[in-house]
């Protein structure tokens, strides 16, 4: 009798199961009025929701959609009014005024006065822990309201290019937790989200601007990049930015494929001051043996712009083509070059690469089978994003690393202040007269040809000193399900949602 | 009553050796939570000035007092990355790895006590041998291997359920256990194969011994002293090891959370770590500590039931 | 009732098929008692197994008929064989520690016979039916018995828990194989008597089973003596005791240990000075608790025990198990720290050989490895000698030099005995304790190694501490002895004074159980002896 | 005895694979990228077009090295806590066990990480993490053992022959727990085999170029629609391996 209870307790214990099982194949989501759409995203946005403490690229990607400054990138990449309905910038440059917008509105519905812009600005220019919140504005004097629809910015010194770091965010001042619940201007309002599994968006209707098309987007946390593909094609999510150019591959054909390049400068970084790549010779011969096209080739089948120096082709007018066939593969001449820096045969060194970039890390390996046809045996060693950042980027204890550096705003300096022998982010301990010489005179060249002139200098003089290996902008390809259209590619590191609409059958 | 005494006393003994040794282990990792939150913006003043304001940079002494303290109470602390209390994000994690655990578990005794028993039963026919060849293969094959084998085929070749469609419990109790069915199979796959090997044996091991000869001398069939009089003594070292199965899941899982795409504790816990988000790690840690303890205690108790002769020492 | 016609056992599991029972014929009338008698290996157990259908295993092959009440039983379907088990034929067996199931409580198992046999009664009559039978076999307490765990109950108590459950369904045949072995001898004694009431007033037929004689002959009218398989005499127990015709039934008869000093232990002149002292000894354990509230106890196992061994002399120790005398042994030995009293070793590197042989052997090691180690331990020799004297103790204790090779598994209970004898002799001990030495062996062997152990007394001049529970080998050895009860000697003296003229009440009970079947008082019994 | 057999032969496919490849482990061929099976590339050819077999074979080998590495850390430390704790007991006993339950809480991948951090990644730094993973389960049984022999007789009659605690506990003991122990040191070296996988799956584990079985299934799971064979070889070898050594432990139990 005991055992005959056994028994069917244990039936019933694997009929839930298999009725748990059946469950799962119920049908897809329900289709309710409302336009919806899921976009897998590879990192949880583990950074603050303030958008002027937000620091991580994949933060300030998502935070475009909520927040505006008062002028705005468009996808070309200039400047557009936003929030200001016009601006106007003073002879010298040192004085910026803007007229305010009227009748734009914030998430929480409350208008948008001067004293929010003003607090905003006052916000990103306060120095109170340490630096300025945004290192650009400690160049701002004083944000001054003229009237109820202008206000004014004051720099400390003239400088032209200051209006690429007006976007920064307009938050209202009542908002005391930006941390965690951000209200902007954007087409679309946050709604919540779950730590490592969503984040949800929803359009914003009194959006001041051309309104966005689709109603609600489910950011999904895809952490483990081989599961993309299976989401992908399983139908869990419909877009995914920045997919490999294998992944492409096996992509089922309800995919389009969208292609634009990264605006990355990836590069093996070499850090100047260690031997031996302190001797200019040895970082030409390492130029020399690393073929850039072979990467492109094995790693996205030649997709991808070959790069020279530190600027890729969004930035039109300061890219310099010619740079890029400066080191054409010669592997004698390599080899002849480290003879002469006292390397006849070759040497090894640790290539530390960060382990959550597959990309990089591809390219590790490549580069590592190049150099070993000229003798030098590169060590690759992964790292924990973390520890890159603390002992790489920050602590400068490397020999190379493999990485890519985007530009955080429009301006030439956001790809060439790093390499000024003073700045604080030279993190590869690059330091030349000629360079800093050069740098000095663009920014303080008064118009805009002199200017640009100079800073393709800068460029020229980081590729001739071999700085850094430099490689390619990477090809960017974005899955996206046949079911939607309008993505458009930014110049920045920007996902511009507003754009996408559902094709109607 | 001193029993349960020296139970808790060694259970608080264990958690604060492991919340200890957290500690120590985030003290010699690289890096820490100041430069993983400015990111590439990270001066070095600035990284100076957050150390001072989350007040890491007090002596490790002075930071694990502290913490002991606060957690007491209760209090785990506001997680660097996310700004929220941790608290409410194990609150809302939990309940995902913990279902994942318990399915799995279920998996494993539904299926192989009737497998287990049926072979011993069949000792030596045909099902026997195939059933004990398919454990040794099964045993061999890696969670995440069979769980990237199952995505395969269920996922993408037989659509039963969508790869990487993970809802939440919140939205749909039923969608989410369904989605959870194959992960935690995929957990249970090598479980399942040891239990039913384990039972096989140790179900032959009993019917050798009198008290089952004694059995039949009474008249009983062989499926009555089988479910009877067996199969009782036959669980005993069957628990002993569903227990150290339990206590592996829990950690087991989290490689299987990250194919199958699952937000649970074992997500948190890998990003948290290369966020260097110590109270995050801290409390998911202690709490997976405190469900390991707390299921080797209930395997004690649960052994002391069904075998008398074990005694409370 | 049961006619038993021509029975053959084979086995087959391994390549040649071994016969081990051939041509077993037996009659039994209802009602009557008929002992089955052989040493260990002689067939007599699968026989039983046979008869009560137990032996289903398919690498047994079965020929001949069983007819019970004229069904076949070897040749029925299992049904019908099922309904006659438990009900009409029961079987009780030797091991009361594993025979009952150790999960689950006393009551139920007892009952279970006539739930399945007896549908028709309730839970409710079926419950006071086992209360009943557990009174019937003399458990005081039925009920607490009733709802205990196996292990909790004594061996004697268990084996009556194992008679009520097979008398539950008032069978007509009890088969008993073996079942006073393990148990103690007065505890023996109420067995049989039991087992004689139960005849008497039940009228149940008892095939009793045993390779003690003098046991059969307290109990059975009609015995049948096995040997390898065959049945070497049958007839009524006066024709067998008295006139045994084959050599075998002599043989065995005369390995009954009766009352004649078999082994005399060297010149008593030499026995002056003291080799061993022992002073109030007293020690107690911690019980184990069974559930969480209970306080722990402690049980008090040696009150106050002291005794004295001379050089060469042999003192027996005897009593009851649980009496405490392995934890004395334990303490004399230093293996054990007792709570107060003291020990005096005038002797060094005192040794003991202990009751399982086979437990006291290094499984992992060759016999030639634990033989040395006492040496090598020592040191001082090299390779070659150790080797030398190891070859010179087997020789002693009569074992072939090539037994160096083997490991204990491969080898019988008597030779794995004689190493664990040459092991302790290894480094000339003049102090010997024997604790339960020969007791897990057959009657015969039992006599070998006691000769053996008095040969190599005598030429080593050892002292010995005999420990047993068998009252009449501690008689043929011992010159002094020692009654002990519950950690406290009650008697000591002479070996013949104490037997022949026991002064406490204790002493008596004990050797009134031992000699059941002697005459009057003790004197001896000029019992046929030969050779 | 299937089991000898098998693992004979993944033996002798690792100790070619230390030798001799068909091809150099880490040469990159844009021409066969993610090639399928064919004769020159019998098991295909992965994303950067190097041949999948000679991957394999090393692969194979370093996972292996692992993983008698991390058992022998265990086994060694394990006996000696085990048996320490086992024999003696008392509060040495207690304050071990505590340790060793806070060990046997922690989940392997922090503890993995905390030393990879520490020491850097590689080969030796896993086995060193591994190892120290794998000390509590094999004190945990060799305690059990110790306490079940330290009360037999032979025991008693060794200390009786003059033997000291250490050579009851290493000469006398110790033999009779070989038998439990090989079955587990067989059922470790599966779970050392099956946690390296993870750790590189998880990819704190061996660092690129150089393979594992874990890093290429890991890497392999992204090509799994166009070249399915780059995750299923590797997996393949890995449940024979660990398969082989399985049937070998049932083997020595008999």
């Amino acid at each position: 009798m005991k055992a005959k209870a056994a028994k069917r307790v244990l039936l019933a214990l694997v009929c839930t199961a298999l009725t748990i099982a059946l469950g799962a194949c119920a049908g897809d989501k329900a289709s309710e009025n409302t336009s919806r759409i899921t976009i897998g995203i590879p990192q949880d946005i583990e950074d603050s929701l303030d958008p002027h403490k937000a620091v991580a690229a994949g933060t300030k990607e998502i935070l475009f959609n909520l927040f505006e400054g008062l002028v705005k990138p468009d996808s070309d990449g200039n400047l557009v009014d936003a929030l200001a309905q016009s601006h106007t910038m003073s002879e010298d440059g040192k004085v910026y005024t803007f007229s305010l917008r009227s009748g734009v509105k914030f998430h929480d519905g409350s208008l948008v006065t001067a004293e929010d812009v003003k607090y905003s600005l006052d916000r990103c220019a306060d120095t109170s822990s340490g630096a300025s919140l945004v290192p650009a504005f400690s160049a701002v004097e004083s944000v001054d309201i003229l009237d109820e629809s202008t206000v004014q910015v004051t720099l400390k010194e003239p400088d032209k290019d200051f209006l690429a770091y007006m976007d920064a965010a307009i938050i209202p001042a009542a908002n005391k937790t930006p941390e965690t619940n951000p209200i902007g201007t954007g087409p679309y309002r946050f709604v919540s989200r779950s730590p490592q599994e969503n984040f949800i968006l929803e359009k914003f209707d009194d959006y001041w601007g051309t309104p966005a098309h689709i109603d609600r987007v489910e950011l999904k946390i895809i952490a483990n990049a081989d599961s993309i593909v299976t989401s992908l094609n399983g139908g869990s999510i419909d877009m995914f930015a920045r997919v490999s150019q294998a992944m492409t591959e096996q992509l089922s054909d309800d995919f389009e494929v969208l292609e634009g390049t990264m605006n990355l400068v990836q590069a093996m970084y070499l850090n100047n001051q260690v031997e031996p790549f302190d001797d200019v010779r040895v970082r030409q011969a390492l130029c020399y043996a690393v073929d850039p096209k072979e990467i492109m080739d094995i790693i996205s089948d030649g997709k991808g712009t070959q790069l020279g120096s530190s600027m890729f082709p969004a930035f039109g007018k300061y890219y310099l083509e010619e740079l890029n066939d400066l080191y054409p593969t010669d592997y004698d001449k390599a080899k002849e070059l480290l003879t002469q820096a006292g390397y006849p045969d070759g040497f090894s060194f640790t290539l530390t690469v960060p382990s959550n970039y597959q990309q990089h890390i591809d390219t590790a390996q490549v580069i590592a089978e190049q150099l070993k046809r000229i003798g030098v045996d590169a060590k690759i060693q992964l790292v924990e994003w973390e520890s890159w950042v603390s002992d790489v980027y920050a602590g400068r204890n490397f020999e190379a690393t493999v990485v890519g550096l985007d530009a955080s705003s429009l301006t030439a300096p956001a790809l060439l202040d790093r390499f000024h022998s003073a700045a604080g982010k030279n993190f590869i301990n690059f330091s030349s007269e000629a360079y800093d010489e050069a740098y000095a005179n663009a920014q303080a060249a008064a118009d805009d040809a002199e200017k640009t002139e100079y800073y393709k200098e800068c460029e020229r003089i980081l590729a001739q000193e071999a700085a850094n290996v430099y490689i390619q902008d990477l090809p960017c390809f974005v899955a996206l399900n046949k079911k939607y259209a309008g993505y458009e590619f930014y110049p920045l590191y920007v996902q511009d949602l507003a754009k996408l609409y559902l094709v109607e059958e | 009553m001193k029993y349960f005494a020296k139970k808790l006393a060694g259970f608080i003994a264990t958690l604060l050796a492991v919340s200890f040794l957290v500690f120590l282990a985030f003290a010699v990792i690289p890096g820490d939570p100041a430069t993983a939150m400015l990111g590439t913006q990270a001066t070095p003043e600035r990284v100076e000035a957050l150390r001072e304001e989350m007040g890491l940079s007090d002596p490790l002494a002075v930071r694990y007092v502290r913490w002991a303290a606060d957690f007491v109470r209760g209090d785990f602390g506001t997680s660097y990355s996310y700004h929220i209390p941790v608290t409410q994000m194990i609150g809302d994690k939990l309940p995902v790895t913990l279902t994942l655990t318990v399915l799995s578990f279920l998996l494993i005794v539904c299926i192989s006590l009737p497998l287990g028993i049926t072979c011993a039963r069949r000792c030596g026919g045909m099902l026997d041998h195939v059933i004990v060849v398919a454990n040794q293969i099964v045993m061999a094959v890696p969670g995440f291997f069979s769980g990237i084998l199952l995505t395969l085929v269920f996922g993408l070749i037989l659509h039963w359920f969508t790869p990487g469609g993970y809802v939440s419990y919140r939205t749909d109790w039923w969608r989410f256990l369904g989605y959870l069915f194959f992960p935690s199979l995929a957990i249970a796959l090598p479980k399942i194969a040891m239990t039913t090997k384990l039972l096989r044996t140790s179900v032959l091991a009993e019917t050798k011994l009198d008290y089952v000869r004694t059995a039949y001398s009474r008249g009983n069939g062989t499926k009555a002293v089988l479910y009877r009089h067996v199969l009782k003594n036959a669980l005993i070292p069957v628990m002993t090891f569903l227990g150290m199965a339990l206590t592996d899941m829990v950690a087991g899982s989290i490689i299987v959370e990250q194919v199958f795409n699952i937000p649970g504790l074992g997500r948190i816990l890998l990003t948290s770590i290369s966020n260097r988000d110590y109270p995050v790690v801290q409390a998911i840690i202690v709490c997976i500590a405190f469900l390991v303890i707390s299921i080797n205690f209930l395997v004690d108790l649960l052994y002391k039931l069904v075998d008398p002769r074990i005694t409370i020492e | 009732m049961l006619d038993v016609i021509d029975l053959n056992l084979e086995f087959h599991d391994h390549l040649v098929p071994e016969t081990v029972v051939y041509d077993f014929d037996l009659h039994m009338e209802p009602g009557e008692i008929v002992g089955l008698v052989g040493e260990s290996g002689s067939g007599k157990s699968m026989t039983a197994l046979a008869i009560a259908g137990l032996l289903s295993r398919h690498d047994m092959q079965k020929r001949g008929q069983i007819l019970f009440e004229g069904k076949d039983l070897l040749h029925c379907r299992r049904s019908e064989l099922r309904e006659l088990q438990g009900d009409d034929i029961a079987i009780i067996f030797q091991e009361p520690m594993t025979s009952l199931n150790p999960v689950y409580r006393v009551g139920p198992q007892v009952e279970e016979a006539l739930r399945i046999h007896r549908p028709e009664l309730s839970a409710e009559e079926i419950r006071q039916r086992a209360m009943e039978m557990l009174k019937e076999v003399d458990l005081e307490d039925a009920q607490r018995v009733y709802d205990s765990y196996p292990h909790q109950l004594s061996g004697g108590m268990r084996q009556r828990v194992m008679i009520a459950a097979a008398m539950i369904c008032d069978p007509k045949l009890l088969i008993a194989d073996e079942p006073t072995t393990a148990l103690d001898v007065t505890v023996q004694a109420q067995i049989v008597k039991l087992l004689r009431r139960i005849n008497r007033e039940k009228k149940t037929a008892i095939l009793f089973i045993s390779h003690d004689l003098s046991l059969i002959r307290q109990l059975c009218k009609r015995v049948v003596v096995m040997q390898g398989g065959n049945i070497v005499e049958s007839g009524t127990i006066e024709e067998i005791y008295e006139h045994p015709r084959m050599a075998y039934t002599k043989k065995l008869i005369a390995a009954i240990p009766g009352y004649e000093k078999k082994y005399d232990s060297g010149e008593p002149n030499l026995r002056q000075n003291e080799i061993l002292r022992v002073e109030d000894v007293r020690i107690r354990f911690a019980l184990e608790r069974h559930s969480l509230l209970e306080k722990r106890k402690y049980k008090e196992v040696l009150k106050g025990v002291s005794l004295t061994v001379r050089e060469g002399e042999v003192l027996g120790l005897v009593g009851e198990s649980g009496c405490g005398k392995s934890t004395l042994a334990k303490v004399i030995l230093g293996l054990e720290k007792p709570d107060e009293g003291s020990v005096f070793h005038q002797s060094q590197r005192p040794q003991m050989v202990f009751q399982d042989p086979y437990g006291s052997l290094n499984p992992a090691r060759k016999v030639g490895w634990i033989l040395e180690e006492p040496l090598r331990i020592r040191g001082g020799m090299t390779g070659q000698e150790k080797k030398q004297r190891v070859r010179f103790m087997l020789e002693k204790v009569g074992l072939e030099e090539k037994i160096a090779e083997r490991y204990p598994r491969q080898l019988s209970g008597g030779q794995r005995q004689r190493v664990c004898l040459a092991a302790a002799l290894m480094l000339g001990p003049r102090l010997l304790v024997a604790d339960e030495a020969v007791s897990a062996l057959d009657v015969t062997i039992q006599g070998q190694i006691l000769e053996l152990l008095f040969s190599l007394k005598k030429e080593m001049g050892l002292a010995i501490l005999f420990i047993s529970h068998d009252m009449r080998v501690v008689y043929q050895v011992s010159d002094r002895v020692l009654v002990m009860k519950d950690g406290l000697i009650v008697e000591s003296g002479d070996v013949d004074d104490v037997y022949f003229a026991p002064k406490h009440p204790y002493t008596k009970e004990l050797l009134a159980a031992a000699a059941l079947q002697e005459e009057k008082g003790g004197e001896r019994d000029a019992g046929t002896v030969l050779s | 005895m299937m089991g000898a057999i098998l693992t004979g032969v993944m033996l002798l496919f690792v100790l070619v694979g230390f030798f001799w490849t068909p091809y150099d482990p880490e040469a990159m061929d844009r021409s066969v990228k993610l090639a399928g099976v064919s004769l020159s590339h019998p098991m295909g050819c992965d994303n950067f077009g190097r041949d999948i077999l000679s991957r394999v074979l090393k692969g194979s080998g370093t996972t292996l090295l692992v993983a008698v590495g991390t058992v022998s850390i265990g086994t060694a430390c394990g006996i000696l806590l085990g048996a320490f704790t086992g024999y003696f007991g008392g509060l040495v006993d207690e304050i071990f066990m505590r340790i060793n339950d806070a060990l046997f809480a922690f989940p392997s991948i922090l503890l993995g990480l905390v030393f990879i951090s520490l020491l850097g990644s590689g080969k030796y730094n896993v086995i060193i993490a591994l190892g120290i993973a794998f000390i509590p389960s094999f004190a945990r049984i060799v305690r059990s053992e110790f306490i079940r022999c330290k009360n037999m007789d032979y025991v008693r009659s060794a200390r009786l022959a003059g033997a000291g605690d250490l050579r009851i506990m290493f000469v006398h003991i110790l033999p009779n727990i070989m038998t439990v122990l090989s079955s587990s040191i067989m059922i470790g070296f599966n779970n050392a085999v099956l946690a390296e996988a993870g750790m590189s799956y998880l990819g704190i584990g061996v660092q690129p170029p150089d393979a594992s079985l874990g890093r290429m299934l890991s890497e392999a799971q992204t090509y799994l629609f166009s070249a399915p064979g780059y995750a299923i070889f590797p997996g393949v070898v890995l449940i024979l391996m660990v398969l082989g050594f399985s049937l070998l432990s049932e083997g020595l139990k008999e």
